[in-house]
């Protein structure tokens, strides 16, 4: 396959793209011309204004259609592989029994004002998701599911006292980038109570994250859109019990 | 369309509902908690905060809390201070209450419970205050009713849609061109913690999450600029706003006072969806309701949040109890079949076969059960996916469910479910949508005749006799354990639990509370 | 659903149609075109074009008509110059008939009428020739027969989908991808000018505008691909094309040699939408129409062409007349109803009130009138605009409309109507909303039943009135001077006018089609 | 009102948009990382990628939402402004009537393969669009309308016989340029048998073309979607009969 793609309308190397958006101007002919120059300032060249709406006076929505001229450099995309094995619960459950020998403590919640409880939930319930069982169901995990809008304080104080090995963070609520705030005060305040090397691991996942952050984030871990609780499990054993075979 | 129900089962379920109903009824009566004090104080006049943005009700009443409890209701202690402030001549400006809050504050008021002639002078005063807070309001439900036959809506499904921004200034034009669009009812989201402050945040306020603060001063503004487009555009375009979480007597009464119109209020909806203790959810409600009545205040239950976690297919029934449940509280409170706007949703797992008409006779049987209650029909959220096509599609068949089963509040669905709060062009998008499937598809209702031993008849009778089974159940166990096990959306909500419970107390012998009072004097409808 | 109507007020209709038919068909016997007598060539199997690009088949029938005129038939000079040939001991290799078009072309042929024992031999070479065509036609026809018995497609709607590269080989994967999402039947549209030209073009091609070249190496390509997802998936799909046009005969044997499934062939798309001549397009139709009944393959007609150009409320009942005309052609040439896709289409102004219950009432009245013929409804184009999520709504409705009538080839609307020919995304979105809509409400029918006296029954029967009148006025003025009036589509079409006509020849007395010949001998099936 | 705007999605300065595309690569991580790539080329930051669907092994189809950084400068938005004056039909007939003193002798056509005449039928034909009748209707202009799929040699041969005043070509099908190949050829053939003085004015129109073009496809002016009859009745009179008062 070829290093260097461009998107596919309907022929090989066409750059056709679709876009849509919102100006907050009258709708009329330099609106249009607007709407065109936003196009190529994205690189639309040529780009079809094909649809103009006034919404009220003050605004007009738009979608243009057109070639993109840029290329996709599929040797330069940043991708988060899973760089760790996908066990199944017996594996998981066996590699916690023999090298940590304790069941590994997980607390999970949503924190801020998130009351958004089903992804977490999915994570760790039973019931689980996609066909998968939660953490619950593992022999090895011991999981605290803390449940939505706890407070980073009242977070961090759950993960001494049970002695959390790790620490999973659901953020559902994105507006104003508020699942950025959370995470940032939630991994503040963990660095302020632990020492390093006591700190548990920590995970935030979403479905509006974007996995490659956790650096900047400072966890240790982001989960997206579509997680499923095995890769989860996985990872913990991954990075809590360390590598070895079952 | 139409539907034959068995009218013995359905009165059945009716009787049902009201026994589970009772014991709870009964502990509301027995309990009052912060928030209606606080209530009691700003139905009597009392707005405006501290510098720290602390309401003057919140400093009053945790003054009063922590003198002498707030058991014999606040007005008692609150109106004999005003008359021990008023005897002591102390400068009080336009407001005695706010300087007697600000004094309590500051830690100079002393307060008593006061008994024989001195509680009855406290309680009359209370009444007096009471009552000019209830005339507003109907003064405010007079001004509705003006209003409304001056810029009629003579069409159903109102059109519902929301407002999000966070902030009041970006929310009102927003509003306004959502309603210029064709939307008849604006409701302004709230911030994602809101719900679970013990105070109403005060002023207008730019710097919500996913919802902009209900405060007074928002409610007015945006009431305000809904007027003016309502004049504009000749249909009186409605507001509304929320009351669940651990305020709702007091955004109740709030909202009676800034003429809001509809207000989201479930009996369950803080406890299954907010963790807040089920004894303080049902009294707080009892309350709130109360005043919605007396506002002439269309309330929203909200059962279609059930099938956002458990799933549409097998909890279809638990929705029908609920919406009995509430009818019964509603009923209760004082509430008319014409403001009950009973919640359901269209969450049909929509790879499911036949889907759509289960959906239909879902949303049949809620319309068959309440024939005179302007049910509020919500749209697919829990299987919105990025999928934004997908999403316009789903939306479309959630508007047309809806016109052809004569639902009587259509909240629009958004293409962008999954992915943002709703953006102005998405409002736009989505009116098309419901404007598109009402002129073309509106009437064809007409045309739709199910079998009586048809697909959608079966189904909703299923539906009604799960119910009954349910109900049944909840009538032996009791309705707090019923919650406690997880009964609605799957959560499980125990009533000695949950946020708000050290605000819920027993009413002593001597409780009162002036609003109750006034309104039992009689309705202004 | 259902429909009831007067069965007499039927039959008339079909009456008027069939004496409204008889003069054109008369005229059709009469005349034969330079494409019938260059399909009689194709048919014979010569293939293949010179150095330019023009098929041999052009070259002969052009030396033939220079020198002695079609009016006789190619068969008759064409088969007695081959025996010349051999007798001459000309090598031909293995194609005699390609060596005498090379030798034609380059003028060394000198072509003449037989008469008696050498048109008796001439007709017989001739009618040997055709008859080996026509039994490779019979075995592409069993060997579908055999297919679709392995690989059975056993719903109804069949998924129409269309690819448009201009590229065989873009159409070739994008073929493939739409099979796998679901698609049943596989259009390649053509390139914009291939109508007009006066000869098939030849071989592999990549370099159409808004459409492929139709040749028979391109039909081979598509169908070998076709093939093989057939077997990939189970499931056998089909393979259209067009074969309206100046060559209709000849495309039409291509498509029956090449196992096509269903071609696109109206008695009058090419009078009105491409100014064809109309007694040659008439002449074309019939004799294509033989091929496609003896192939076994599904015609789709064009009435839903009429609506882009007339408005689809005023001109609803020409739609029925072309029908019933094209039926009544269709069975002529011997068809047979489940080969007949008669067109209609969703193409109501949106903004209509009740435009879904007029376009169900139109649907439903060609569903009721043709009940056992596989209808081919196809979808919004005249209102669809650049707003793509207008556009994928109103393809929901036509989804919706197209299942709750029972149509039999559903032609799948894309969102990018009124921008670009179908993006691969375009189609899968497309087949996502086909897909819900026939799971979520495909048995929903079962609950539709319009009253008799109701909106859609009365709409339908208006519909069929008018069509009865205006039937009656056609066959008052005859069907030629209503097409130059403007009757259908708005387009005034004379017979005296129009591409092509140069082309059309009234048949000698001795005029001899072998084709015809050997399929008036009795069909396959 | 500002001079700079930014897409509005909910709040004034978000610089929200939305697009979608197709990417001819199977869908896995990598594939989702490629639309992230392609959209941050685009301007889009920072870019969530709402959506990826496979279609077929070898395609991926994605919805990105984000923000784009580039300021839409209304300074610099080129617009062709209608640059004469609209006229009533009552006004045009009086102008040329007065001013030209004969019909102004009008050809229309759809050349090359394009066989879509609704377009220039709405501007010709007494019927006309949108409420408007078409030049037909106009006492001062002489019509010849040729119709669908005209080769160019026809029409400039029609031009030249009717000595048409102005030249009305419709474009429809846009696929691969063909609008654009054929204006072309149409404006080579007419500068080739036409000396530039007697050249008839040319117009092409259609709802896809760029109306700032027209010098570089070497047409007089283009008329692209919603364009109504008077509009270019006016354009007409303003063009060939010149300025004055009727
Ligand atoms: C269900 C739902 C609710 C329910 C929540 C019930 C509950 N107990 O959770 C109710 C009805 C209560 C609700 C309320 C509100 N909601 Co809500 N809700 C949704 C909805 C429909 C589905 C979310 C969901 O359950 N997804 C299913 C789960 C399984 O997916 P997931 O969360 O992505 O989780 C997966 C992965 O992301 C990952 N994952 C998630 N977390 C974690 C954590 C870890 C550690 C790991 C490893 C993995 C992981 O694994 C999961 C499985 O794959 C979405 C719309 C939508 N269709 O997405 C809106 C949505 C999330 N809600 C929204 C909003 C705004 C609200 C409100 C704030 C509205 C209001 N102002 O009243 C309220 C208040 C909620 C609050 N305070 O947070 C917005 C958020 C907008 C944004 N991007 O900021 C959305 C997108 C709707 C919208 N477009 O407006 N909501
Ligand atoms: C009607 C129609 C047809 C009819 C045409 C009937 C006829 N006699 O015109 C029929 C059914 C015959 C047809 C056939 C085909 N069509 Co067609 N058709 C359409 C359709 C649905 C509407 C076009 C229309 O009538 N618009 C209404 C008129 C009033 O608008 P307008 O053309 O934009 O004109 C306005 C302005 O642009 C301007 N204007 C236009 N021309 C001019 C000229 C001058 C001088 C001026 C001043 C102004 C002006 O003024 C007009 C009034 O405002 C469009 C899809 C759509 N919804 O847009 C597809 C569409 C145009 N067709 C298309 C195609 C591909 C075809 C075919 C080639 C398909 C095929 N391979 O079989 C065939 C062949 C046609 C051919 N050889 O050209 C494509 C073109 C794709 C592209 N961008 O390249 C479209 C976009 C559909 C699609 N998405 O595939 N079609
Ligand atoms: C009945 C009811 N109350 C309140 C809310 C909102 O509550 P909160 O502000 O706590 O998110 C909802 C949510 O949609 C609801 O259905
Ligand atoms: C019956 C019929 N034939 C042919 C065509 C296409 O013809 P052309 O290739 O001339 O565009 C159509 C157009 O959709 C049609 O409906």
């Amino acid at each position: 396959m070829s290093r260097v793609i461009r998107p596919y309308g309907d022929a090989t190397g066409d750059g056709m793209v679709q876009v849509s958006f919102t100006l907050p101007i009258p709708h009329d002919k330099r609106a249009e011309g607007a709407a065109a120059q936003l196009a190529a300032k994205m690189g639309i060249d040529p780009a079809l204004v094909v649809h103009a709406k006034a919404m009220g006076p003050d605004f007009t929505f738009f979608v243009v259609y057109g070639r993109v001229n840029h290329l996709v450099e599929l040797d330069k995309v940043v991708v988060l592989e899973r760089d760790f094995p996908l066990l199944t619960p017996k594996e998981v459950n066996a590699r916690i029994k023999k090298q940590l020998r304790r069941p590994l403590v997980v607390v999970g919640a949503c924190i801020g004002t998130d009351a958004h409880t089903v992804g977490i939930d999915a994570i760790l319930n039973i019931k689980g998701f996609a066909g998968e069982k939660g953490l619950e169901y593992y022999a090895g995990f011991e999981v605290h599911n803390l449940g939505a809008q706890v407070p980073v304080p009242e977070l961090v104080e759950a993960a001494g006292r049970v002695k959390a090995d790790a620490v999973l963070v659901s953020q559902v609520v994105t507006q104003r980038d508020a699942h950025l705030h959370n995470t940032e005060e939630m991994t503040a305040a963990f660095r302020e109570a632990f020492p390093r090397a006591r700190r548990p691991l920590l995970v935030v996942g979403g479905p509006r994250f974007d996995e490659s952050m956790a650096e900047q984030l400072g966890v240790d871990r982001i989960f997206g859109r579509g997680t499923t609780p095995a890769e989860v499990a996985s990872y913990l054993v991954h990075r809590i019990v360390g590598a070895g075979s079952a | 369309m139409r539907l034959q129900l068995d009218p013995t089962q359905v009165a059945r379920a009716r009787a049902l509902a009201a026994s589970a109903a009772a014991p709870v009824l009964t502990l509301t009566q027995q309990h009052t908690t912060v928030s209606i004090e606080r209530a009691v104080l700003r139905m009597a006049g009392l707005e405006g905060a501290d510098a720290e943005g602390i309401p003057w009700v919140n400093r009053l009443a945790d003054a009063v809390a922590e003198q002498v409890g707030l058991q014999h209701g606040i007005a008692l202690p609150v109106w004999d201070a005003l008359q021990a402030q008023r005897r002591a001549d102390i400068a009080v400006g336009a407001d005695p209450l706010r300087t007697l809050a600000q004094r309590a504050a500051a830690g100079s008021v002393e307060f008593r419970v006061p008994q024989g002639r001195a509680a009855a002078a406290a309680t009359s005063g209370a009444v007096r205050a009471a009552r000019a807070g209830v005339r507003r309001i109907d003064r405010q439900r007079r001004a509705r009713e003006r209003l409304v036959a001056r810029y009629p809506v003579d069409h159903r499904p109102w059109i519902y849609l929301i407002v999000a921004t966070g902030d009041i200034h970006e929310d009102v034009p927003q509003a306004q061109a959502a309603a210029r669009e064709g939307a008849d009812i604006i409701a302004v989201i709230r911030s994602t913690g809101q719900s679970l402050l013990d105070y109403v945040p005060e002023g207008a306020t730019r710097e919500g999450y996913a919802g902009t603060y209900a405060t007074q001063e928002n409610f007015r503004i945006m009431r305000a600029a809904l007027d003016d487009v309502s004049k504009e555009l000749g249909r009186y375009v409605r507001l509304t706003n929320y009351a669940s979480g651990l305020c709702m007597p007091e955004i109740a009464t709030l909202a009676g006072l800034e003429r809001l119109d509809m207000m989201l209020n479930d009996s369950m909806y803080g406890i299954l969806f907010r963790d807040i203790n089920p004894i303080r959810t049902f009294t707080d409600q009892h309350f709130a309701r109360q005043v919605h009545a007396r506002a002439g205040i269309i309330i929203n239950t909200g059962e279609d949040n059930y099938l956002t976690t458990a799933d549409a297919v097998d909890a279809a029934h638990t929705v029908t109890v609920s919406q009995l449940l509430n009818e019964h509280f509603a009923k209760q409170a004082g509430l008319e079949d014409w403001q009950l706007g009973l919640g359901h949703a269209f969450e049909i797992n929509p790879d499911l076969p036949d889907s759509f008409r289960l959906e239909l006779a879902h949303a049949l049987l809620a319309r068959t059960l309440f024939p005179d209650a302007p049910l509020k029909w919500m749209p697919p959220t829990k299987h919105m996916t990025g999928d934004i096509f997908r999403g316009y599609l789903l939306d479309a068949f959630f508007n047309l469910a809806g016109v052809l089963t004569g639902q009587g509040i259509l909240l629009v669905g958004m293409m962008t479910e999954a992915v943002v709060t709703p953006w102005l062009s998405d409002r736009d998008l989505a009116l098309q949508n419901v404007r598109y499937v009402m002129n073309a598809a509106g009437r064809l209702g007409e045309d739709l005749a199910p079998a009586d031993d048809g697909f959608i008849a079966t189904r909703a009778r299923h539906v009604l006799d799960e119910a009954v089974e349910l109900l049944e159940r909840i009538d032996d166990d009791g309705l707090l354990d019923a919650i406690a096990d997880g009964t609605f959306g799957l959560m499980r909500r125990p009533a000695d639990r949950g946020k708000g419970l050290e605000g819920v107390l027993p009413r002593a012998d001597d409780y009162c509370n002036p609003v109750a009072t006034v309104l039992a004097e009689g309705t202004a409808s």
